[in-house]
């Protein structure tokens, strides 16, 4: 069991957890999370690829590791944006409503 | 890309061209619509002009374009498509002037002129679709450019019939593209073979093609509005009446009968079709959609949803024609794809025109609208009796083909369901002329237009006539070259190349012999429809059969038969005219009595002329149609009730005659055996024994002579009820063959109906109805002498001039009776005249007795000696002497009692009485020897035989005797055996009303089952959506993921 | 799953509809399974594509690999997420301009001791060190991203005294926000007309462009984290300028 | 082609969209936005018209391939344009060329604030870069750095009416572009674990039956399905097609969704061709035919305009979805060259063009006349003739019927059906044609009534106080665009040949 396949495993587990978070979370925020735990879930299990082998280190999967995590941040703050604005609207609906 | 390969294009896209333009102009710019809408069809009618020309000599027009990857984009000119093209293109023009007429000024004409032309474009690329996708393109296009045009009103009734019609077409579309599609794969490029495409394509699966069979005639149906799939027609009945008018009679139905025609013929093939045994269902459902259009059209109201109904029946002849694997039933089929729509066309037109200048939408408001639209409601009824199919209007030509064509594939029930369809069509027309032309206009018109200088505006009445006017010249010069009829001949041909018989000779040449007689007539007849010179023509009627006269006399010699029928016609015909023109002074209805009068006048004429059958038939029945008028001519109401059994008993001659004539046409041509055919003869005695007075077929004849005014009557009784017999001697197969089986009954009826109607005749109380039954009891001698012939033709030779003479001497002594009947006031005893007048009364009389010296004798002894092979015939003959002294006797007593009821001081009318005066003189003998070169018994001394007197007085002993017991006897009523019939008839109203609200009720309960269903579905819908607002995507996703995971992994 | 997005939902975290709850359990433990099964069996390919860049390590201009792979080998992948961030960026950014100045000073009356104190301590030090990091990237684990990252931490600090305001939609912002994608295209397409295609670098300028694009994508990047992040704050108290009178708490 | 492949028309195609964007951003709100935006967009599809012809001209081989940066095939990422491809840029670059169009005077201030303006130009055209540049990538990293521009964009799109359910529906288009992005993330990182590279011919050539390629394209399976829309997954896409702008809902339902198709198709067919089997694609079959029926029951029942349109989206998904089973199974592997390729090409073409007509057709009625509810349409063709008439020539093309694209789609659909022996998905697509014209001519209907109760309450109506959006007359560019989109529509249906071999998938087929 080398490392680099626990953590793969891991980032597996991750990747489920955060999937079934998504399918049962019923708050939008949870959702998000969520969705950002799957994310950093293939992250893991990208660099544990990167580093199957013990001699070498492939460059390739923490590019990509790094690309990915700017498009998650860049996803989840459109996510919050957009959460943020509709809980502006109820809120100016519901002082107008009183 | 020379001028083959475009036409076809530019004759497409020409009226799509203008829609769109037509769509981009601004409502307010008339004028430029009207020029390009009028502009666009002359145009595409030029281009279609090119077309028919360069495809009659023999140029090839084909426009290829690539559309999917192995098939192409194909408008191909061939014979089959010009035919539909030419009317569609002719048929568009029309509309167009009349719908620019009909919406003067409404709403949206933009909108609704382009989709007109664009709905015509559709309608000529559909006719020139060279191979089934281009078709089927066209007949989805035309689908969706026709849903706006029946929901142009935009009211909530025409967008429901919008509705309805789009789920029709749309589920037919779809079934034809399913069709075509599986067809396509089987057979690869559809392309229009003329003798079809699957006939030689190897190794096609039959059950296949015969699934793909229903498919495309169930999709092709719909248009064509076969039994199942034809409840859009009426209801899209809501669209405006230029909308009805080219849906119905051009664009839509007529795609869907056009589509089904290719099918069979272009895709099938004829002969393969027939042995996949498609054609015989095919035809069922076509004959059956006739019927059942026919019955529903019965008990419709409306005028338009009548007309749709006899549309969807019309239809069906179409499809019957190219059911029936016939190359004559084939041009029957064509042909009336053009004749009704000519046809139909005309009846929406004027349809139209009612609604838009009366608002009359209903039947029942149509009383007295031919006073008000006389010229639309003349368009109309020409076409209405077109529809019925009475020669020589269009509608007959189809018939008659079809029937033709229907004995020579054995299928005997089509002749069935060929009269039954007349039959039908009859009486849902006819009591829509009687309508309009002889009832007074009971309520005001709903929405009348203010009266302009015509009836209405020249483009909504133009377009009617000119149409009218095509559908009677079609039928007339049908067999002429550029007649449809040749042009579907020709397209036939091609179809069944091989085995096309030769047709030439059952073609309606509708020839006449000596037509200038007719050319007088004709031009009084003219003379009359302009009103400031009615008074001059009345003036000049008598002068019209003396042509006639003359003719018979100089020039009419080489057919001695005709010749003396001629003459008796004239000579009656000139002396009724005369009578006339005293008796009918004070009448206040005389303008419509002479305009009937000179018509049977040449109907009668013609008849006697004829060469051959078409035009004996158009001739006869121009006589029996315009009859009607002069029998109804008091308004009385027994003159409307006999008018009416009168008018049912014609059109029930009519259709029998068809019927034995096609037989005859047809068993004359081709049959090879040369035994005439029993059912043909059969059938053409019951047709002419209608007119003819025939035993049980007679009881029109009493009802009708005592009611219509005496110079009509008594061209009844003498001279028309004689075509019969004129009938029998030309198409019976006397003198050349004997059908005994007829014979007997013949002679038994002839000489039952003598004795009867004598004993029956002298209890009657008026003097015409005596009369009329001493005419059936002598036509019973003529029926019997028929009979004779008919067992020994060899007697023919002597029999056919006794007869003639009968007929003769009968008819010049009837004239005179009837004439004197109108003398009546002026028999008072102690006038110096009187005796004078009384001898008028006795010469007649006593010559019909046949005593010594009178033609009745010369002509009963000519009848005995040719049957003296069978003296029992004298002997009866002799018999019946009593009976018409009987008659006779009966006559004179009402003749005095007349005399002195109603003995006006005024002195007797001389320009009555010269009349009389000729035709008694007629009732002599002397008169006849020279025309007949009787040889041996042609002297009048054999008239002085004692067997000739001793009947006399024992008729008169008897007339004394019961003088008393009779006057005793309670009057039995005029038409014997007429109780019977009507009796019988209401039995089969009764049972039909039964069936009609039983099928009624079920369709009301299929209804609400529908109904109930629909709610339920509904129901369930709302519910299970509600369950599966699909609330769970989260839980669907995994399960989604499994089955995926599932499905890859093993 | 997505179908509850209410805001206001203050329901048990997880819906309790049992049938969804067992069903996503059993799947996603099943899919768990599978997936952990099939990645242990499967040998796969060890070493990637490591042999392949160590080959190409001196074309690229730099020594460190990750940032070789990043700028210079898939350059483009690189661009198409810078904008990615330039599209979020739009997405939130306000889009009136309220044509105040780019960088404003507020003096604040009460001032926090401790973090005015921390501001001027350690936001210079951030700086430099997101300077060197930036230069490092070349040989070293750095680069523009996590430069540019740090620097966005600096701002955020820097706002939480509310003694800056930056206006993002000033000309200037709105210039510096989309530098680095800018740059980056013009650079890109430029070496087409030099190089013959895109973004191939010429050997002796490479690591000098590197360099350069990399300087404008931390300047980006941080303009356009610290926007995230004060579009939130502005919405928290309904951005200043839509309602004067409202005091800032 | 080598100047093709040297020159810099590919990469240009996706550059000069980004560029436009920066102006557009820079620009902020001016009067010169509207044109200096056209002419960007006409540059544009003269581009793409340049490229396109070119590869017709050339037909050297099936595809063309683009280095970018000299570093070849592993290592770097390559620019990759084949048949599919050029028609799906194509098909990118006359739409955009027309919506560009509608837009302009869509957002020139009459219509909606214009301040949104500065907020749509620079995300349409990272829109259309995304686009453009998915259709063209051969990297698999790289064609989810374009989902994620492409998802993201759109989302920020829809969001911008700035209303509740506009927001809402962002959100969850978002969420759920998010979700498929990662799944079809991990399943990159599986191929590259067990491929070693991220290019996809490299994969291709690699594949074998083995499970890793298995689970990765079911992850890219699921993942792209629930981008895409396809039936049970399609929660998503009405209220988002029928809370955005006209002109976004327009692409979206155009486009954007068929980026994530031509992905799945490129997968399925191309790259892990081996991995799939009948049972997969008979169930996507069922989901497409059930997508069908489904679709069109709700386009029937919805009450809205544009969420009718959506729903219509669904459904004709559903008929794309169609190809899978049908294309034919040679040696267990099925190729997207077979006539059911053609069809779905086919059907992808006529669908872009007609539902882009159908939703600018419907947004100007929508503003000629007020509000979206169906139930005002009544009359509307009096006042509205032009757009009733493109909004029923789009119709007729996605029913199916004759003169439009959609028929010649459906006619060659129908035809591999029986050629291949399922006839149960030519009962499919028959219904799906009837339940089609079932909610047209809803619609139709009720433009056409012109009940007299409806014109008098219409009348006091418009000259009430005007509902929320004014009815003001709709500018007659933005007609005519939809017009022109409606006439390519009808053009299609008279020629098959002209979309079928610009799509190579022609070359090979030949022969049937």
């Amino acid at each position: 069991m080398t490392s680099a396949l626990f953590y793969s495993m891991a980032g597996l587990a991750l990747f489920a957890i955060g999937f079934f978070g998504v399918v049962v979370a019923s708050h939008v925020m949870r959702k998000i999370l969520a969705l950002n735990v799957m994310g950093v879930g293939i992250f893991m299990f990208l660099i544990a690829l990167a580093k199957r082998n013990p001699l070498v280190v492939d460059p390739l999967p923490h590019a990509l590791v790094l690309t990915g995590i700017v498009i998650a941040v860049a996803g989840t703050a459109l996510a919050l944006n957009l959460m943020v604005r509709i809980h502006h609207i109820d809120q100016s609906s519901q002082e107008q409503s009183k | 890309m020379n001028m083959s390969t475009l036409l076809p294009a530019f004759i497409v896209i020409c009226p799509i061209l203008v829609g769109l333009a037509v769509m981009a102009t601004p409502e307010h710019r008339v004028l430029q619509r009207r020029s390009l809408n009028i502009g666009g069809a002359l145009i595409t009618l030029a281009l279609i002009a090119m077309l028919l020309s360069g495809v009659v000599n023999g140029l090839d027009f084909e426009t290829r374009l690539p559309l999917l990857p192995n098939i192409d984009f194909v408008l191909h000119g061939d014979a089959l498509s010009l035919l539909f093209v030419s009317l569609s293109g002719l048929l568009w023009l029309f509309t167009t002037i009349y719908a620019i007429g009909y919406f003067k000024n409404s709403a949206n004409r933009s909108r609704f002129f382009a989709f007109f032309s664009l709905c015509v474009g559709a309608t000529i690329g559909l006719a020139l679709a060279g191979n089934l996708v281009t078709f089927l393109i066209f007949y989805e296009l035309l689908t969706l450019v026709t849903y706006p045009l029946i929901a142009h009103k935009g009211n909530v009734a025409s967008i429901k019939a919008a509705r309805t019609y789009l789920i029709y077409t749309m589920i037919g579309g779809v079934l034809l593209l399913t069709g075509v599609v599986w067809l396509k794969v089987l057979a690869g490029p559809l392309d229009f073979t003329s003798a079809g495409l699957l006939a030689e394509l190897p190794g096609l699966d039959n059950s296949h093609l015969q699934i793909i069979f229903f498919l495309l005639i169930a999709g092709l149906g719909v248009k064509a509005a076969l039994f199942p799939l034809h409840a859009w027609l009426p209801i899209s009945m809501a669209a405006p009446a230029p909308v009805s008018a080219l849906l119905h009679a051009v664009a839509v139905v007529k795609a869907g009968a056009f589509g089904i025609v290719r099918v069979v013929y272009d895709i099938y093939g004829i002969e393969f079709a027939s042995d996949l045994g498609l054609t015989v269902l095919l035809a069922v459902i076509a004959g059956f959609t006739i019927i059942y259009g026919s019955v529903k059209a019965l008990s419709q109201d409306d005028l338009k949803r009548r007309l749709a109904y006899s549309t969807v029946s019309q239809v069906s002849y179409i499809a019957l024609g190219t059911a029936i694997a016939g190359p004559i039933a084939t041009i029957g089929g064509l042909v009336h794809l053009v004749h009704q729509g000519l046809m139909k066309i005309t009846l929406f037109f004027c349809a139209g025109n009612l609604a838009e200048t009366l608002g009359v939408h209903k039947i029942s408001q149509m009383n007295g609208a031919g006073k008000r639209m006389p010229l639309t409601m003349a368009a109309f009824t020409i076409a209405a009796f077109g529809m019925i199919g009475v020669p020589p209007i269009a509608g007959f030509v189809s018939k008659w083909y079809l029937g033709v064509g229907a004995l020579e594939a054995q299928a005997y029930w089509v002749l069935g369901v060929l009269a039954i369809s007349s039959l039908l069509n009859a009486s849902y027309f006819l009591p829509i002329i009687h309508a309009i032309w002889f009832k007074e206009q009971d309520q005001p018109w709903p929405k009348e237009v203010a009266k302009l200088r015509l009836e209405t505006h020249w483009m909504l009445l133009l377009p009617p006539l000119i149409t009218a006017f095509f559908a009677l010249a079609v039928g007339l010069f049908a067999s002429s070259a550029y007649s449809p009829l040749t042009w579907s001949a020709l397209i036939a041909s091609r179809e069944y190349q091989a085995i096309f018989p030769d047709i030439s000779d059952i073609a309606l040449k509708y020839s006449t012999g000596h037509l200038w007689v007719l050319i007088l007539p004709t031009l009084l007849l003219f003379a009359m429809v302009f009103k400031t010179l009615r008074a001059k023509v009345i003036r000049l009627i008598p002068l019209a059969p003396l042509p006639a006269l003359l003719g018979a006399i100089l020039v009419v010699n080489e057919d001695k038969v005709e010749q003396s029928f001629l003459l008796l016609t004239a000579a009656i015909w000139f002396i009724a005219a005369l009578y006339a023109q005293t008796y009918m002074t004070n009448d206040n209805k005389k303008h419509r009595f002479y305009l009937f009068f000179i018509i049977t006048m040449i109907g009668n004429l013609g008849v006697v002329l004829a060469q051959e059958i078409s035009s004996f038939i158009a001739f006869f029945a121009l006589m029996s149609f315009s009859a009607y008028p002069l029998i109804l001519h008091s308004e009385s109401d027994e003159a409307k009730s006999a008018a009416t059994t009168y008018i049912r008993w014609v059109i029930f001659s009519e259709i029998v005659l068809f019927l034995g004539l096609v037989g005859k046409t047809y068993y004359a041509e081709f049959s090879t055996n040369e035994l005439p055919v029993v059912w043909v003869a059969t059938l053409l005695i019951i047709g002419f024994g209608v007119k003819a007075g025939l035993a049980t077929l007679h009881v029109w004849l009493p009802k009708a002579h005592p009611v219509a005014p005496i110079p009509a009557s008594a061209l009844l009784s003498a001279v028309m009820v004689k075509v019969g017999l004129l009938g029998w001697i030309r198409f019976l197969p006397l003198g050349d063959a004997s059908i005994n089986v007829l014979a007997q009954p013949m002679m038994v009826l002839g000489f039952t109906a003598t004795f009867l109607a004598a004993i029956y005749g002298a209890l009657q109380d008026n003097a015409k109805t005596v009369l009329a039954y001493s005419t059936v009891s002598q036509l019973g001698i003529i029926v019997a002498s028929i009979g004779f012939a008919l067992a020994n033709p060899d007697s023919w030779a002597l029999l056919l001039p006794a007869i003639v003479l009968f007929a003769m001497h009968h008819g010049f002594a009837k004239a005179s009776l009837f004439f004197c009947v109108g003398l009546s006031s002026a028999l008072k005893p102690g006038h110096k005249l009187t005796p004078f007048l009384w001898l008028l009364v006795l010469v007649p009389a006593l010559s019909l007795i046949g005593l010594p010296l009178s033609s009745g004798a010369l002509a009963k002894a000519a009848l005995k000696d040719a049957t003296s092979s069978w003296p029992l015939f004298s002997t009866l003959l002799v018999m019946s002497a009593i009976g018409t002294t009987l008659l006779m006797g009966r006559f004179i007593e009402l003749m005095r009692e007349q005399a002195i009821l109603n003995a006006s001081s005024a002195k007797p009318n001389w320009r009555l009485i010269l009349p009389t005066v000729l035709s008694a003189l007629m009732c002599l003998s002397y008169f006849y020897t020279p025309p007949f070169e009787f040889k041996q018994f042609q002297t009048i001394v054999s008239t002085l035989s004692w067997s000739a007197v001793w009947p006399a007085f024992i008729g008169f002993l008897i007339i004394f005797v019961t003088k008393k017991l009779r006057a005793k006897l309670p009057v039995p009523p005029a038409g014997d055996l007429l109780i019977v019939y009507q009796a019988l008839a209401s039995l089969s109203t009764k049972t039909w009303q039964i069936i009609a609200n039983l099928n009624a009720s079920i369709a009301l309960y299929i209804d609400m089952m529908l109904g109930h269903l629909h709610l339920w579905s509904l129901s369930v819908s709302r519910r299970l959506s509600k369950q599966l607002t699909l609330d769970r995507p989260g839980t669907i996703m995994v399960v989604m993921l499994a089955t995926l995971l599932y499905a890859f992994l093993t | 799953m997505f179908n509850k997005l209410d805001i206001e939902y203050d329901g048990p975290p997880v819906d309790k509809s049992a049938l969804s709850l067992i069903a996503s359990v059993l799947v996603a433990g099943l899919l768990l399974a599978v997936t952990i099964t099939i990645v242990l069996s499967d040998k796969g390919h060890n070493t990637g594509l490591a042999t392949v860049i160590t080959q190409n390590i001196e074309l690229s201009g730099v020594t460190n690999p990750v940032t070789a792979v990043l700028l210079n080998f898939r350059a483009y992948d690189t661009l198409l997420e810078i904008a990615v961030l330039l599209v979020v960026v739009l997405a939130i950014l306000p889009t009136r301009d309220h044509h105040t100045p780019f960088f404003k000073r507020i003096e604040v009356n009460k001032q926090n001791l401790v973090l005015s104190a921390l501001q001027c301590w350690i936001a210079p030090a951030v700086v430099i060190f997101a300077g060197y990091l930036l230069w490092a990237g070349a040989h070293q684990p750095g680069g523009a991203f996590q430069a540019g990252a740090l620097l966005a931490g600096a701002s955020v600090l820097l706002f939480q005294s509310d003694t800056y305001q930056i206006n993002y939609t000033s000309p200037i912002a709105r210039v510096l926000l989309v530098l680095s994608l800018g740059v980056f295209i013009t650079i890109g397409t430029a070496l087409i007309w030099f190089e013959g295609s895109l973004l191939t670098y010429p050997l002796a300028f490479s690591g000098l462009l590197i360099l350069l694009i990399e300087t404008c994508a931390t300047v980006s990047i941080t303009l356009a984290l610290a926007s995230l992040y004060s579009s939130f704050i502005a919405n928290e108290n309904l951005s200043i300028t839509d309602n004067k009178h409202r005091t800032i708490e | 082609m080598n100047d093709l492949s040297s020159s810099l028309l590919l990469p240009a195609i996706v550059f000069l969209p980004l560029l436009a964007a920066i102006i557009a951003y820079l620009i902020g709100q001016n009067r010169l936005q509207g044109p200096i935006n056209i002419c960007f967009s006409l540059a544009q599809f003269l581009l793409i018209g340049l490229t396109t012809l070119l590869f017709l001209h050339e037909k050297t081989d099936q595809s063309e391939r683009y280095i970018i940066g000299g570093w070849g095939a592993p290592l770097g990422i390559d620019l990759i344009v084949d048949g599919f491809s050029i028609l799906m840029l194509a098909l990118t670059g006359l739409l955009t060329l027309l919506i560009t169009l509608y837009s302009a005077s869509y957002f020139s201030g009459k219509y909606s604030a214009s301040d949104k303006s500065l907020r749509f130009w620079p995300l349409w055209w990272l829109l259309i870069s995304g686009l453009s540049a998915l259709f063209m990538s051969a990297d698999a990293f790289n064609i989810y750095v374009c989902l994620e521009i492409i998802g993201l964009s759109a989302a920020a799109l829809v969001a911008l009416q700035g209303n509740r359910a506009a927001l809402q529906a962002a959100l969850r288009y978002l969420l759920v572009g998010l979700l498929g992005s990662l799944f079809y993330l991990f399943a990159i990182a599986i191929l590259y674990r067990s491929h070693g590279t991220l290019d996809l011919m490299q994969i291709a050539e690699t594949t074998n039956h083995s499970f890793p390629d298995k689970v990765a394209m079911i992850l890219i399976t699921i993942g792209l399905l629930l981008k895409i829309a396809l039936f049970p997954l399609h929660f998503w896409l009405p209220p988002a097609h029928a809370n955005a702008p006209t002109p976004v809902s327009a692409i979206l339902s155009a486009l954007v969704v068929k980026a994530s198709l031509y992905i799945l198709i490129k997968f399925w067919f191309d790259v892990l061709g081996e991995t799939t089997t009948l049972g997969a694609s008979q169930v996507l079959g069922a989901l497409g035919g059930a997508g069908i029926i489904y679709g069109s029951w709700c386009a029937f029942r919805a009450t809205q305009l544009k969420l009718l349109i959506a729903y219509s989206t669904v459904a004709q998904l559903g008929y794309i979805f169609l190809l899978f089973p049908l294309s034919e199974y040679s040696m267990g592997v099925s190729s997207f060259t077979g006539s059911a390729s053609q069809a779905a090409v086919y059907f992808i073409v006529a669908h872009a063009c007609a539902k882009a007509a159908m939703f600018l057709a419907a947004g100007n009625l929508i503003l000629a006349q007020g509000d979206g509810e169906i139930a005002q349409l009544k009359g509307i063709a009096v006042r509205e003739p032009l757009n009733v008439l493109v909004f029923a020539i789009a119709g007729i093309s996605l029913i199916g019927l004759p003169p439009s694209a959609g028929f010649i789609a459906k006619w060659l659909l129908l035809t591999t059906a029986i050629e291949s022996g399922q006839w149960w998905w030519v009962i499919v697509v028959i219904t799906g044609g009837l339940l089609g014209a079932m909610y047209l001519f809803k619609v139709l209907s009720l433009a056409f009534s012109t009940d007299p109760a409806v014109i008098e309450s219409r009348a006091v109506k418009s000259t009430a106080p005007v509902s929320s959006v004014s009815s003001v007359p709709v500018s007659n560019v933005m007609t005519t665009v939809a017009l022109i989109l409606a006439l390519i529509t009808l053009a299609l249906g008279f020629n098959a040949e002209f979309i079928l071999n610009i799509s190579n998938t022609v070359s090979e087929v030949n022969d049937i």
